[in-house]
């Protein structure tokens, strides 16, 4: 660590820790789950970074979708990016979630995931390397260093429009609404 | 100097217990051929889940989890670490017995609350493989009470200094090696590590702690590491009269732990009891009886 | 002082009277038993203070004893008589209303001329004498089983007549022999002449004769007539039939083999044959499913108790014997007449038909509960003081062999409560058909009342009781001391 | 006419009298009962160290009645006081649903009454009359609810039945041999007694004791009827009358018998001491794992009382100072913690509509918080865990046995595992978890319910942090049976190998709890969550099937349950079987022909003719 690491940790702790401390929950119903495994053992060794795997979003700081996002998972999407603890953040693989990808004409993807949640960071790729994931994660790092990482903000505040959102494509939802909803009622 | 060491135990055990934890990464990396987090990394985690917004499921889930930690830095109020040992005078072996209920307890009242069928299995796990060591655990225990006949941990501690470690003294060589056989199943490492089985059952009783909790429960695991080595470090390799000492018979243990959780894989929980019932079980039951026969 | 011989004249008399106080007015035959068993047991009372200080000799005649026949009323003859005039008056109170069809005059005749028959055989001193009443007693008790006139009560009357008629011949003939060899009838005599006489001489006319009375009194192997007989009998009926008569008939054995043969060699043989009775008893009952039949069964489990308890022969346990005979007389007479309203509102004999009927007639449940648990003999009903004296008394001997009869003793009082609990569970516990709640008639009521108080008041006062059954057993056991006071 | 005369006849009066007022007015009569179980608590209380002996009746046959009060008579008196005054107040409530109330309230009044005047016995006979008193109304009270309550009672009775007759056979044969049936003169009488006949009475007396304290092989009747009775009677049932048993065997162990012949009573590995503590030991191990085994959350709280009274019977058996003074806590400890727990499980009941199944109850902490609270208490105090009575009087137990016989002490540890298991399944499948549709309605605990189990959960932890209080009165008892004197602190105890200091342990305890706490509330806000915004692999809640309780422990009961049959029970349900078959088989003798009846008249006499003949006995 170099001095101006140190003078961080001492700085903003907090801060330092949810940088070095990124708990993943990964989505992997995508294709980019099979980069994954390579990234979290031991040739690229995502732990010395902090980053983990953990096996509930009620554990985890960070959110990588794997790849497409289909409307059955987009389901199981929202509600485990709803039951993460704030502040959390959510990165996106491969082209897919961005703008559909090779998926850009099916019936049954969805094309943009920033419509349904908020997305801090996308890695573009079909399918993106481990290098590529490292690149994202450093780029997070960045954003959260500016606290520019504030999808979980931007998902309180215009929760009424993802809500809609997520409505209109999935229908009725099988949960309450995670914070009240204005414009209704 | 006694009020410090009411006040620093507890924080010395937390310590110790974080920097296992981050130990315990560090050279399962290192054993895995990889980098590995830096030792700190448990720290930094717990700061990060400090910061969380979790969700809590009621009263009890705040309690159970708060009553667990207690309970457990309670246990290193009793436990020597070289020679502070605070509250040494409150109670002996039994005490510390049924302290180390209030741990597992309160964990299991906090993950019931939590409403979650995955952490109801855990629990249930938990206490069965808790029941599979602690048959020959508490025969162990009570062949070395019998043999040195007090109830006082400080004074088998003190007695030891004497004899020399239990481990290599001849009656109780026995139940020396059930305690070591049955040590990983105490420590909750790898071969008996169903209860929080991360794949299989969404780490178990953690499954919905988060945030504050999930620090909490970090600690807790922190502190169940340091007092399981503590323990058998003071029962059967004579602790210490130095901390330093102690630190360094502890760190052995871990390692010898550690190394057993590198290699092995996971057993199933039937399995596991069977394990621990069956050999462990009985070389403890014969090494109490050579105590009851041969000791005073 | 009142003559005791009222004590038989009177019911006698008016036995015979009922017809034609029937025809002058109906109602009041109801009554005759009602005022003569009151009568009677007024007389006793009275007469209690003068007996427990000498008993009393009456020469009826004039004759003096071994030529005439004497009555004696001693304690054991005054209880009896006592005994009877009290469970009758209740039980007559009972038939006020429970007997209303059928031959109202011949029951009621019947009934007198059955407690007259059992006042004589306990207080007469002579052996024919004895035999007459007991005639009396058997042929008016055969008549009053068939008193439904159904199928099955003229065919248990049937086989108790048989049997009974077979017992009766058996004691004709062991009295014969006694006349043979003694050439006298009276008790007194012959027991006083009785050492004279070789020991095996007198065994033929004693098993003769206790074959005989065994019949009536329901020991083991001779008592087969009394579970269909006590059955089918109307229950007043069978509550003097369990209460009084075969108790008279026990009586007349111990007085039997006490007083005039006096062989002690036997004892421990009545001793034997009194467990082995009380254990198939008790078993028999534990088997049925008919609750008078089960009462019948506990009734002869408590014979062979009873009996078991007069053979040990010292004052403790015959103290025992009758303070148990005193309360299976008011337990037992209890228990039928409750059943008798149960099976009456049922329709059923089953036990299985009561079920709930705690509340549909919560009184005589009570009723049947008291008698349930003095009989086992739990505290505080008059069950308890009988069991522990008879127990004390045989424990005091020391005797191996007793201790271990004792020890089944307490065994069959372990399955007699199990029967008798079963019972009460259904009548309380199990859910019934619903009906509604309607109480036994008011005379009924009165009559269970009254046997509920005296069995809570002996089991909790028994020393009431204590002191005139001690001299009661031992006028049984002291052999001299009767010789001497009717020979005088 | 002194107290405990007093004591009696307004017991028994009050029963009666409240038999007659529910004839009246219901209210009237709960009122009536309230107060009359409170004014026996106070009449016990104004009775505290007192020593006497009264002949209050003669009537017997004139042997003396004897009425007498000491401090083991005191502590027993006034637990079964306390704990009925508490089980009358909690069933205002529950018994309102139910039929044939005034029945109920007599019958429980007779029952604590009756205990009463057992443990004031100052002679057998009083005792025994007292005993079978209780027994049955014990019994009336087991079969109250119908149905499988019948068996139950049925079982009951008649095993508590065979056990009384065989106490009546020692009770009198102690008679014989000395006249007198005082307790204080047969102690006398005792000493120069045969060692032969000291046994048989250990013997018939253990008998009767045991079946009432359920000691293995005589529990059989317990599980079903604690499961059975109506819960504030389970209540009594588990707290205080099977604990009668266990003032049967001091009195007899201790007072009849004696100390000094007690302990060298027998042979040398076949010594009562050492056959007492056995099975004390297997009264622990076997009950504690088939607990494991009940769905039925009654029927676990049974099975456990049957365990912890293994507990009690190892330190009343093993005859030190000590051990005593640790039996007899934790016969008060387990009074008040298995109370509470019948109570909190009865509560449960009432407001789910009697459903006792572990495996379809669930959640319900969040509608009944405070019979949550009060089971959680119970459950610690029955696991032993520090701060609660149990744990004292465990630890008691323990330091007592430790050095003489560490296997003893082993299968007490071990079953505080087992106990740990069963606890926490009741608590999880009843309260944690989540709550069933069907559920959904439940409503909190009404107060008559909640103030017993505040009372009871406040007991438990007050008897946990100063066990001082307790142990004093403790002292005099385990003194005026032969024993030497403890060192008691109002916090603890100073035993001759080692000390307990409670109120060291609570502040450590407490300050840990604070200090944890305050750490949780440096970290960020927690945000409260309903139990269906739970995880669930990303998909939403299923309802109703996402709760784990059906087979809780089942890896290990495949393992342990083939060795778990009863093998007792099923001995006793044998032995009723043959009755029933040899019953019916002797019944045949009596066959409707009348030939044979006068067969058998005939036969009569031709035996005695050949016994005559052949061996001319007369």
């Amino acid at each position: 660590m170099d001095r101006n690491q140190l003078k961080k940790w001492f700085q903003n702790p907090v801060k330092m820790a949810h940088k070095y401390s990124l708990h993943v929950v990964y989505f992997c119903t995508g294709c980019g789950i099979i980069e994954i495994p390579p990234s979290i053992t031991a040739r690229w060794d995502a732990e010395r970074f902090g980053i983990i795997p953990v096996a509930t979003p009620r554990q985890a700081s960070l959110f990588i979708i794997a790849g497409y996002v289909s409307l059955k998972t987009l389901r199981s999407i929202i509600r485990t990016y709803e039951q993460m603890p704030e502040p959390k953040f959510t990165v996106s693989l491969g082209s897919c979630p961005i703008n559909g990808g090779m998926y850009h004409d099916s019936y049954n993807t969805i094309k943009h995931l920033e419509k349904y949640i908020p997305v801090d960071g996308m890695i573009a790729g079909c399918m993106p390397r481990p290098e590529a994931i490292f690149v994202g994660v450093t780029h997070l790092w960045t954003l959260i260093d500016k606290d520019m990482a504030d999808g979980y903000k931007r998902y309180r505040s215009n929760y009424s429009a993802y809500r809609a959102n997520q409505e209109k494509i999935l229908g009725k939802l099988e949960w309450p609404p995670l914070f009240p909803i204005h414009g209704e009622e | 100097m006694h009020i410090i060491e009411f006040i620093f135990s507890p924080l010395l055990a937390l310590l110790i217990g974080v920097f296992f934890l981050g130990l315990a990464r560090k050279v399962m990396a290192r054993i895995q051929w990889r980098y590995g987090p830096p030792v700190m990394q448990p720290l930094i985690d717990i700061i990060r889940l400090l910061s969380q917004k979790s969700a809590s499921h009621g009263v009890a889930f705040n309690i159970g989890l708060v009553m667990s930690l207690a309970g457990s830095l309670v246990i290193t109020l009793f436990l020597p670490f070289g020679k502070i040992a605070p509250m040494s005078n409150s109670g002996g072996m039994l005490v510390i017995l049924y302290l180390m209920l209030i741990g597992p307890l309160g964990m299991a009242i906090s993950s019931g609350e939590s409403a979650n069928p995955n952490a109801s299995i855990g629990i249930s796990r938990k206490l069965l493989l808790a029941m599979g060591y602690e048959l020959p655990f508490l025969l162990v225990v009570l062949a070395l009470m019998k043999a040195y006949n007090t109830t006082s941990i400080t004074e088998i501690v003190s007695l030891q200094r004497d004899t020399g470690w239990s481990m290599f003294t001849f009656p109780l060589v026995l139940s020396g090696i059930a305690y070591l056989l049955i040590l990983p199943a105490m420590l909750g490492v790898r071969p008996f590590e169903v209860v929080n089985a991360p794949q299989e059952i969404s780490s178990g009783p953690l499954v919905e702690y988060g945030g504050p909790y999930l620090a909490l429960a970090t600690l807790q695991h922190a502190l169940a590491l340091f007092i399981g080595i503590s323990l058998f470090v003071n029962l059967m390799w004579g602790g210490a009269a130095n901390p330093v000492i102690f630190f360094l018979k502890m760190l052995v243990v871990f390692f010898l732990g550690i190394f057993v959780n590198a290699v092995f894989p996971r057993l199933r929980i039937d399995q596991a009891i069977r394990y621990l019932w069956r050999w462990p079980s009985l070389i403890a039951f014969a090494g109490l009886i050579l105590v009851c026969v041969t000791g005073s | 002082m009142v003559n005791p011989v009222l004590l038989i004249a009177v019911p006698l008399g008016l036995a015979f009277m009922v017809p034609l106080i029937d025809s002058a007015s109906r109602k009041l035959t109801r009554f005759v038993p009602v005022a003569a068993l009151l009568f009677n047991l007024i007389l006793c009372i009275r007469l209690i203070p003068a007996v427990l200080e000498n008993p009393i000799v009456i020469n009826l005649g004039g004759f003096t004893p071994p030529f005439g026949i004497n009555l004696f009323v001693g304690p054991l003859g005054l209880l009896f008589a006592g005994l009877i005039s009290l469970a009758g008056l209740v039980v007559s109170i009972y038939s006020l209303s429970y007997i209303k069809n059928g031959p109202v005059v011949k029951y009621h005749m019947l009934y007198m001329l059955l407690l007259t028959g059992a006042t004589g055989v306990v207080l007469t001193g002579d052996l024919f004498n004895l035999f007459v009443f007991f005639e009396i007693l058997c042929i008016s008790s055969y008549a009053l089983v068939a008193y439904h006139g159904d199928r099955a009560g003229i065919e248990s009357s049937i086989k108790y007549l048989i049997q009974g008629t077979v017992g009766s011949g058996l004691l004709l003939i062991g009295i014969g022999f006694i006349y043979g060899i003694f050439g006298t009838l009276n008790m007194a005599d012959i027991a006083m002449k009785i050492a004279t006489v070789e020991q095996s001489t007198l065994f033929v006319p004693m098993i003769l004769m206790v074959a005989g009375l065994g019949v009536e009194s329901a020991i083991f192997p001779l008592n087969a007539w009394l579970p269909d007989a006590h059955s089918s009998a109307p229950s007043s009926i069978s509550a003097i039939l369990s209460g009084i008569a075969i108790e008279v008939g026990l009586y007349a054995v111990a007085r039997i083999v006490f007083t005039v043969f006096g062989i002690s060699d036997i004892y421990l043989f009545f001793a034997f044959l009194g467990i082995l009775t009380l254990l198939i008893g008790e078993m028999c009952a534990f088997a049925q499913s008919n609750i008078k039949r089960m009462l019948a069964y506990s009734s002869i489990g408590q014979i062979g108790l009873i009996l078991f308890a007069l053979a040990l022969a010292t004052n403790n346990t015959v103290t025992g014997g009758l303070f148990q005979l005193v309360n299976h007389t008011f337990s037992k007479g209890l228990l039928f007449l409750s059943a008798g309203y149960m099976i009456y509102r049922s329709g059923s004999m089953e036990i299985s038909s009561l079920n709930g009927m705690g509340k549909r007639m919560p009184l005589t449940s009570l009723a049947f509960t008291v008698g349930a648990f003095s009989l086992v003999g739990l505290p505080p009903f008059a069950g308890f003081p009988g069991k522990f004296l008879i127990v004390s008394g045989a424990l005091l001997k020391g005797e191996m062999v007793i201790n271990i009869l004792v020890g089944l003793v307490l065994l069959s009082t372990v399955i007699e409560g199990t029967y008798f609990f079963r019972v009460i569970q259904a009548l309380y516990f199990k859910d019934g058909n619903g009906e509604q709640r309607k109480q036994a008639p008011a005379t009924a009521v009165t009559a269970m009342i009254a046997l509920m108080i005296l069995i809570v008041a002996l089991g909790v006062y028994p020393k009431f009781l204590a002191d005139f059954l001690s001299s009661a057993s031992s006028d049984l056991l002291d052999k001299m001391s009767y010789v001497g006071s009717v020979l005088k | 006419m002194t107290g405990m005369e007093i004591l009696l006849l307004v017991a028994f009066g009050g029963v009666m009298l409240t038999y007659i007022l529910g004839r009246i007015s219901s209210s009237l009569r709960n009122t009536f009962a309230v107060v009359l179980s409170l004014v026996l608590v106070v009449i016990i209380a104004l009775m505290y160290d007192k020593t006497g002996e009264t002949i209050f009746y003669r009537g017997f046959f004139g042997i003396p009645m004897v009425l007498r009060i000491n401090s083991l008579s005191w502590i027993f008196a006034m637990t079964i006081s306390f704990i009925g005054c508490l089980s009358v107040i909690f069933s205002l409530d529950y018994m309102k649903v139910k039929e044939r109330t005034s029945f109920f309230y007599a019958m429980l009044l007779l029952v604590n009454s009756s205990m009463m005047g057992i443990v004031l016995a100052g002679d057998l006979l009083t005792l025994f009359i007292f005993w079978e008193i209780m027994s049955w109304s014990t019994f009336l009270l087991i079969s109250y609810n119908g149905g499988p309550a019948i068996a139950a009672g049925m079982k009951y009775i008649v095993m508590s039945f065979a056990g009384s007759m065989a106490m009546l056979a020692g009770i009198i044969s102690i008679f014989t041999a000395f006249g007198t049936l005082q307790i204080s003169e047969i102690a006398a009488g005792m000493s120069s007694a045969s060692s032969g006949f000291k046994i048989f009475i250990v013997i018939v007396f253990g008998i009767a004791f045991g079946v009432k304290n359920a000691i293995w092989p005589f529990h059989a009747w317990l599980p079903q009827a604690h499961a059975e009775a109506p819960s504030p009677f389970s209540a009594v049932l588990s707290g205080v009358l099977i604990k009668m048993g266990v003032f049967g065997f001091i009195l007899t162990m201790y007072v009849v018998v004696g100390l000094g012949t007690y302990m060298s009573l027998g042979g040398a590995i076949f010594s009562v001491r050492s056959i007492l503590l056995v099975m004390g030991a297997i009264t622990i191990l076997v009950p504690t794992f088939v607990a494991l085994l009940q769905d039925d959350a009654k029927k676990l709280l049974a099975w456990s009382t049957i365990a912890q009274a293994g507990y009690i019977m190892l330190g009343i058996a093993y005859g030190t100072s000590l051990s005593m003074a640790g039996g007899v806590l934790h016969f008060l400890s387990h009074v008040v913690f298995k109370s509470l727990l019948f109570m909190t499980v009865g509560a449960v009941e009432f407001r789910t509509g009697g459903i006792r199944d572990l495996n379809s109850l669930g959640g319900l902490i969040k509608k009944m918080p405070f019979a949550f609270t009060g089971t959680l208490i119970g459950v610690c105090g029955l696991i032993g865990v520090p701060l609660t009575n149990g744990f004292v009087s465990k630890w008691l137990i323990y330091k007592s046995l430790i050095f003489g016989s560490p296997l003893l002490t082993f299968v007490a540890l071990f079953g505080t595992w087992g106990t740990v298991l069963y606890s926490y399944k009741l608590i999880h499948n009843i309260f944690l978890g989540q709550l069933p549709e069907k559920l959904k309605d439940v409503e909190n605990t009404p107060l008559s319910m909640k103030l017993p189990m505040i009372i009871l959960s406040f007991t438990v932890l007050l008897f946990g942090i100063l066990p001082g209080l307790p142990l004093r009165v403790i002292n005099k008892i385990v003194v005026s049976l032969g024993f030497d004197s403890l060192n008691i602190s109002l916090w603890g105890i100073v035993s001759e190998s080692g000390m307990l200091n409670m109120i060291n342990l609570f502040a450590a305890i407490l300050a840990g709890l604070i200090a944890v706490w305050l750490f949780l509330r440096i970290g960020a806000r927690t945000i409260p969550v309903k139990q269906d915004d739970n995880y669930a692999a990303g998909a939403a809640v299923p309802r109703d099937r996402y709760n784990y309780t059906v087979k809780f422990y089942d890896p290990l009961l495949r393992m342990i349950s083939p060795y778990l049959r009863d093998i007792f029970d099923t001995f006793y349900m044998k032995i009723a079987d043959l009755t029933g078959y040899l019953s019916n088989g002797i019944r045949k003798i009596y066959t409707g022909y009348v030939g044979n009846y006068v067969m058998y008249i005939v036969l009569f006499i031709s035996l005695m003719i050949f016994v005559q003949m052949k061996w001319s006995p007369w």
